[in-house]
């Protein structure tokens, strides 16, 4: 099939016919304006830049840049958490895993795992902004680096937990946001070697009450082994 | 009397003992003492290609309100050799589609187009490698080399886009070289030789001994001669042979590694060449204000030296400030169309660049030199020049100034930003 | 004289031997990891559709052989050029015969271009050749 | 006219075409007799009457068979007349098992891609459409994905379908596909791939140029390099849930497809939005225009070799950027309107900063046209380059600046108004043909550049007025009647409208996103001939495609 060749050349398509004055107009268009062009451009070389030196040559982190309203990594303050599975309901993605279970001994009702796949998450906001306990949040921590994508999963349950019977004004007031997120994820860690991310309101801010990270597991727990351990050692058979 | 020739006699006389014209072995001794030289321009090159793409980068940052490399060495200065030594270490890929001879030979070409132009140009007094009669022209026939080299790039990499380049490039120095070589016609006529210490002795120091002030087919030749000179080098706003938005990366999309570097170094090489041109035959050379070319060749000893390293300097001061202006001229237009180059050159430049050559010859017969018209002639351009720049600098101060106030108030800091602390 | 000359040879071959010698110097210190696709050509990451070595028309090829004449006219005026100025200072009147004789050179070349111009062989030609004339 | 109207006059044309009008939904629809469509829509257009010339979205609903009633497939066809300024929706009904309409690309030409896409998605066929193959999943890909009964394979070419299967995998070793010619080879003409790794096709697009030389012969687009089924996706996770995934479709104006989105579920569930709410979504709106603007111009300007007007663009966006951080917490992907309102209000602090960038910007205006837009270079790039007629435009549904640029005033904002657009002062821009033709690639670039200074205008007056208030109803769960909804904004990219097809659930039934810039690509295989390769560059560069938004 040869497709019929269309016209070759639409009439107003032709540069237009050069008479004299039309020609040196030309040049003296061309000159002028590159001749506008470039001040403005050599203005700019006297001009501040705008660059941000991330990640060394800040004066201070870009996190306290960011405005509250930042839509960063999630975290939970478990703490607050009724486990009214409200947040695993209206995410589009299905990143948020909660399971929980009555206790037989106590028969307290307890969750046993909340987990946020912050690789799969968009960060629409939609969970946080349905949560009525103030629980789920957004961060300001966006630097969420990881070796393996195991170890994109956050689990904030580390132990199964007695879920708060308080309401909401009862409730612990809420964890500084970002200060739980801090000891979860290693690479958090590792950004500030010499500890040049203290910023006052997190050292003000209670201390968190998550078990320590050193504290081992059983091996035979439900409960995955800690987000930190794992990237320690990421290896595939302590990888949960 | 060239200075490599004079050493090397006086290596054969001190060190052999004996008289270079009738020994043997001269021609070892010369051989030796011109491979040294050239090695020693290849380390100009080297040092002038090298840095210069760092502060490019550094001069595009700023006019894009950016910082550009500043990690490797203080202010980023080593960048140039990271990338140097990171390109050594790539790999050296050569299409399986390839013609393979072609290929391989195109960065010879190109780099030997490009170097062997630097015999002749005068980076002082004395410090020239070998001061033709036919400079000028051999200089244009040297650099065609840089065509064979990139069309054979384009051609053998096989590659439709590395096709487009070279084909693009081929047209578009082979025309353009037409137009550069009549304005330098104007100045050959004027310096009646075609060696380029004879046009930089025609000139001298003082911008009004200057061909680019001395009358205004002069001038205009100089535009029209640097326009063009521009357009050889490849450089924007008639970089199409690579221009990366359209046919991505021109006649060395398929090179990598040190051979892909190769081109980039003759492309740098070639603007700094484009400069020294320009400079040598429009802007005075080395020429020392109030020196006379006799008085630095009469010096002896230190003092010879010593004018030797300012009229160095000289030089690399006025092509360096082309250079600076290619560069800029690079980050402020965008490019030509394929069939505007064509028109660009061969109804504006050619035409207007013969009548430049025309005017310069009827100039020449018709008003005495030295004589009152001529001198008008003279202090008439260079009030042009100094109106133009004149203008340039109001016009400069006018843009900061109008933006300075809002700024302040958007982020209640400086605008200024000092050059003696880069960021 | 000679010495001159001997300089651009060996300039010329310096340079060549530089780039040799830096390619050759780098075969030690570069990877050598051959693969089907990084030798393949790069046609903006699809397949490339057949070979690059092909008949097209370049639309310049008129524009080719004005530059011919035109560098060739160069080439012979440059002497001419370099002699004028002496003739010129001899004040005997041959210095008219330089001028004269580089501006008819001019001339005929400029009424060439105007010819060619007027021809519009200087616009781009968009104009497709049509399948059946291609080979 | 009205919509029964229309069809009386339909019927008393055509009388056994029309099967039924279907005025309870929404958007009022003629049934028509598939084998009468063509007339029908033929009519339709020419008719002094109607004179419909612009067809604003074709589509395609699987209805599963359900209790007695069998199941079908409806196409949807959106007709429109800028000139009576009325509109109406043809339906035809197919059989399920064997879908076949005749194409109605001899009528708008911009049904072709639309019609592809039912073909690829769907399954219908089209008969005497010109090129009718798959445009979005691969020419090799089993099945049509929008069926309802559709079950996605779990591997494509060895490559696992789904993100659990890569974790377990791990690394994929990836089988690549064989290579399917895109076009038949014409002989003598040098064929090649331009996209989708160029820097000039703005994301992955892939472009079948022939060439001849620099000029081409013709450029065959070819897009679905990032087809991610967004529409499919709003069939799973319901109204609110499809809310971020707009963001995606086209993440230069994210706010526009939030807010078409919105005003199409709003209309489903008759929501009120807060006055507030409106002045909000306004603010975010404008400023996200003047971002996405930005970035048009300024990548046009890098297409055509200056680089430095892009970044000075970008640098002013930057401070758009900040701002729409501190109003809905992120750069790009804003997921800011809710059903009903927004989700942050914008404090007093955010609507003065937006002043004092307002105050710094103007200024900045001027630079940039001294730097750029003024250059004899540029302009001579542009000007001439690439001419679109206003018939052409219409016919091939161009719309927003593309369609302005040809000279045709009509923005979505003034001619069919939502929001509060109406309350404000500003002009509609048009093309003038400033430095050719009208209708060329200038104009385009053009329309934009004087369409951020309306933005500017509408910033200005509505951070003046803005009222006191909620910004957001409380909405009980969304659970729209059985209903279809189309509505449109005027997005950066021209017209952006939403189809919706609910069905009594939570869940839309079918969801249709009418984009710009899909429609914008079928024009360009009509201009390419005799276009050189660097003004293909210009002309796709002046369309403002984006690839995300042509490939959803």
């Amino acid at each position: 099939m040869v497709p019929t060749v269309p016209p070759a050349v639409s009439p107003h398509r032709r540069p237009p016919r050069g008479t004299v004055r039309a020609y040196f107009r030309n040049i003296r268009l061309a000159l002028s304006t590159a001749f506008d062009g470039m001040s403005v451009t050599m203005s700019y070389m006297f001009r501040r830049p705008l660059t941000i030196q991330y990640p060394d040559k800040i004066d201070k982190p870009v996190q306290e840049m960011l405005p509250e309203s930042y839509r960063g990594v999630l975290e939970v303050d478990m703490d607050r958490c009724t486990v009214c599975l409200q947040c695993q309901k209206i995410c589009p993605l299905g990143c948020i895993n909660i399971e929980s279970c009555k206790n037989p001994e106590t028969g307290n009702r307890e969750v046993t795992k909340f987990d946020i796949d912050i690789g799969l998450c968009m960060y629409c906001g939609l969970c946080a902004e349905t949560c009525n306990f103030d629980a789920l949040d957004h961060t300001r921590e966006f630097e969420a680096t990881v070796t393996t994508p195991d170890q994109m999963i956050l689990h904030f349950v580390e132990k199964p937990r007695e879920v708060t019977k308080l309401k909401a004004a009862e409730m612990p007031v809420r964890k500084h946001k970002g200060s739980i997120l801090q000891k979860m994820i290693p690479a958090f860690g590792r950004r500030h070697p010499q500890e040049v991310w203290t910023p006052t309101a997190y050292a003000a801010a209670p201390v968190p009450a998550l078990k320590a990270p050193t504290a081992t597991p059983k091996p035979a727990a439900p409960v995955a082994s800690a987000a930190p351990s794992a990237a320690d050692s990421p290896t595939p058979e302590q990888a949960p | 009397m060239n200075i490599m020739h004079y050493l090397a006699d006086l290596l054969v006389r001190s060190l052999f003992k004996a008289d270079p014209a009738t020994w043997p072995y001269t021609w070892i001794a010369y051989a030796v003492v011109i491979g040294v030289g050239a090695l020693l321009a290849f380390a100009f090159v080297a040092i002038f290609a090298g840095p210069v793409t760092w502060i490019e980068r550094r001069i595009a940052g700023r006019i894009q309100s950016r910082i550009g490399p500043n990690r490797n060495g203080p202010q980023g200065c080593l960048q140039w050799l990271a990338d140097g030594i990171k390109c050594w270490l790539k790999e050296d890929l050569v299409p399986a589609t390839a013609d393979k001879p072609l290929y391989l030979a195109a960065p010879y070409l190109v780099f030997t187009g490009m170097f062997g132009a630097f015999v002749v140009l005068p980076f002082g007094a004395h410090v020239i490698a070998a001061d033709l009669n036919v400079g000028l022209l051999y200089i244009l026939a040297v650099t065609s080399l840089v065509v064979v080299g990139l069309l054979m790039a384009g051609w053998g990499s096989n590659s439709k886009w590395a096709l487009f380049g070279g084909v693009r490039s081929a047209a578009q120095l082979v025309s353009y070289e037409v137009p550069s070589a009549f304005s330098l016609m104007a100045v050959v006529l004027m310096a009646g030789t075609l060696s380029t210490q004879g046009i930089v002795g025609a000139q001298g120091g003082w911008p009004w001994q200057w061909f680019v002030f001395r009358n205004p087919f002069l001038f205009a030749a100089f535009i029209m001669y640097f326009i063009s000179a521009i357009a050889e080098g490849n450089r924007t706003p008639f970089d199409l042979p690579e221009a990366e938005s359209e046919i991505i990366a021109g006649y060395n999309i398929e090179y990598s590694g040190m051979r892909f570097l190769f081109f980039l170094f003759a492309e740098w090489a070639n603007m700094w060449i484009m400069a020294a041109v320009a400079t040598l035959a429009f802007l005075g050379g080395w020429q020392i204000p109030g020196i006379s070319p006799e008085r630095i060749a009469e010096a002896k000893g230190w003092t010879f030296v010593g004018w030797q390293a300012l009229s160095f300097a000289i030089f690399v001061f006025k092509g360096t400030c082309l250079v600076f202006t290619i560069i800029q001229i690079r980050w402020t237009l965008p490019r030509l169309r394929v069939d505007q180059l064509m028109i660009t050159c061969w109804k504006y430049l050619v035409p207007l660049s013969m009548g430049s050559a025309t005017g310069v010859l009827l100039l020449m017969a018709l008003v005495r030199e030295g004589g009152i018209v001529d001198w008008v002639m003279r202090g008439a351009m260079l009030l042009v020049g100094l109106l133009v720049a004149g203008a340039y600098i109001r016009k400069v101060r006018a843009t900061f100034m109008a933006d300075r106030d809002n700024y302040k108030k958007m982020e209640g800091r400086d605008l200024w930003y000092p050059p003696y602390r880069l960021p | 004289m000679h010495f001159e000359y001997s300089v651009v040879l060996i300039y010329l071959t310096v340079s060549a031997v530089i780039v040799g010698l830096a390619l050759w110097l780098g075969r030690f210190l570069r990877p050598n990891l051959p693969d089907p696709q990084k030798a393949q050509i790069y046609e903006c990451g699809e397949r490339p559709i057949g070979s690059a070595w092909f008949n097209f028309n370049p639309r310049f090829y008129l524009i080719a052989l004005v530059f011919i004449v035109f560098d060739a006219e160069i080439a012979l005026t440059f002497p001419v050029a370099t002699v004028a100025r002496g003739w010129i200072a001899r004040s005997d009147g041959t210095g008219w015969v330089a001028v004269v004789e580089i501006l008819l050179f001019f001339v005929i070349l400029l009424a060439a271009l105007a010819y060619v111009w007027g021809k519009g062989e200087l616009d781009w030609s968009r104009e497709l050749t049509s399948p059946e004339e291609m080979p | 006219m009205t919509e029964s109207e229309i069809c009386d006059r339909l019927k008393a044309a055509l009388p056994d075409a029309v099967e039924e009008f279907e005025s309870q939904l929404l958007d009022p629809a003629i049934r028509v007799k598939p084998a009468r469509l063509v007339e029908a829509c033929r009519f339709l257009r020419d008719d002094p009457s109607t004179r419909m010339h612009y067809l604003r979205l074709v589509t395609g609903v699987d209805r599963l068979p359900a209790g007695e009633t069998p199941g079908r497939i409806e196409m949807v066809y959106h007709l429109w007349s800028y000139e009576k300024r009325h509109g109406i929706v043809l339906r035809v009904h197919l059989d399920r098992d064997n879908p076949v309409a005749d194409t109605v690309c001899g009528v708008w030409p911009v049904a072709n891609w639309g019609e592809r896409e039912a073909f690829d998605l769907l399954g219908v066929t089209f008969t005497g459409h010109p090129d009718l193959k798959r445009i979005m999943m691969p020419v090799d890909w089993v099945g049509h994905p929008l069926r309802k009964d559709y079950q996605r394979p779990d591997r494509y070419h060895g490559l696992p379908t789904n993100r659990t299967a890569v974790l377990e995998q791990g690394r994929v070793q990836v089988a690549t596909a064989e290579h399917v010619a895109k076009a038949e080879p014409v002989s003598g003409y040098m064929q090649l791939n331009m996209g989708p790794h160029h820097p000039a096709t703005h994301g992955v697009i892939n472009f079948l140029i022939e060439t001849d030389g620099e000029v081409l012969r013709r450029a065959i687009p070819d897009v679905g390099y990032l087809h991610r089924g967004i529409e499919k996706i709003s069939e799973m996770v319901g109204y609110l849930g499809t809310m971020p995934y707009t963001d995606r479709v086209d993440y230069l104006g994210a706010m526009f497809t939030n807010h078409g989105w919105a005003l199409a579920v709003e209309k489903l569930c008759n929501i009120e939005v807060p006055r507030r709410a409106e002045f909000c979504r306004v603010i975010a709106s404008e400023l996200n225009r003047i971002a996405s603007h930005q970035i048009a111009t300024g990548a046009l300007a890098m297409d055509l070799g200056a680089f430095t007007p892009f970044l000075h663009w970008i640098r002013e966006r930057e401070k758009i950027n900040d701002i729409m951080e501190r109003i809905c917490g992120a750069r790009l992907t804003y997921n800011y309107m809710r059903f009903g309102g927004v989700s942050r209000d914008i404090d007093q602090v955010t609507i003065d900063e937006i002043r004092r960038w307002l105050d710094h910007y103007e200024p900045m205006m001027l630079e940039f046209d001294r730097l750029i837009s003024g250059n004899e270079i540029f302009i001579r790039r542009l000007a001439n380059v690439a001419v679109i007629d206003p018939d052409d435009a219409i016919a091939y549904g161009l719309v927003g600046p593309n369609l302005r640029g040809s000279g045709l005033a009509w923005d979505v904002r003034r001619d069919e108004p939502y929001s509060i657009y109406n309350e404000f002062e500003w002009d509609v821009i048009t093309g003038t043909g400033v430095h050719g033709v009208v209708g060329d690639a200038f104009d385009r670039y053009d329309c934009r550049l004087r369409e951020i200074r309306e933005s500017v205008r509408i910033l200005r007056q509505a951070c003046e007025r803005i009222p006191e208030g909620e910004v957001r109803t409380k909405t009980a769960r969304i659970k729209p009647a059985a209903n279809e909804v189309y509505t449109r904004v005027e997005g950066p990219r021209g017209e952006c409208g939403f189809f919706v097809v609910s069905d009594g659930t939570d869940k839309p039934y079918r969801s249709r996103f009418r984009t710009g810039s899909f429609t914008a690509m079928t024009i360009i295989e009509h201009l390419s001939p005799g276009l050189m390769i660097a003004d293909l560059v210009a002309l796709i560069g002046s369309l403002d495609v984006l690839a995300p938004e042509i490939d959803r």
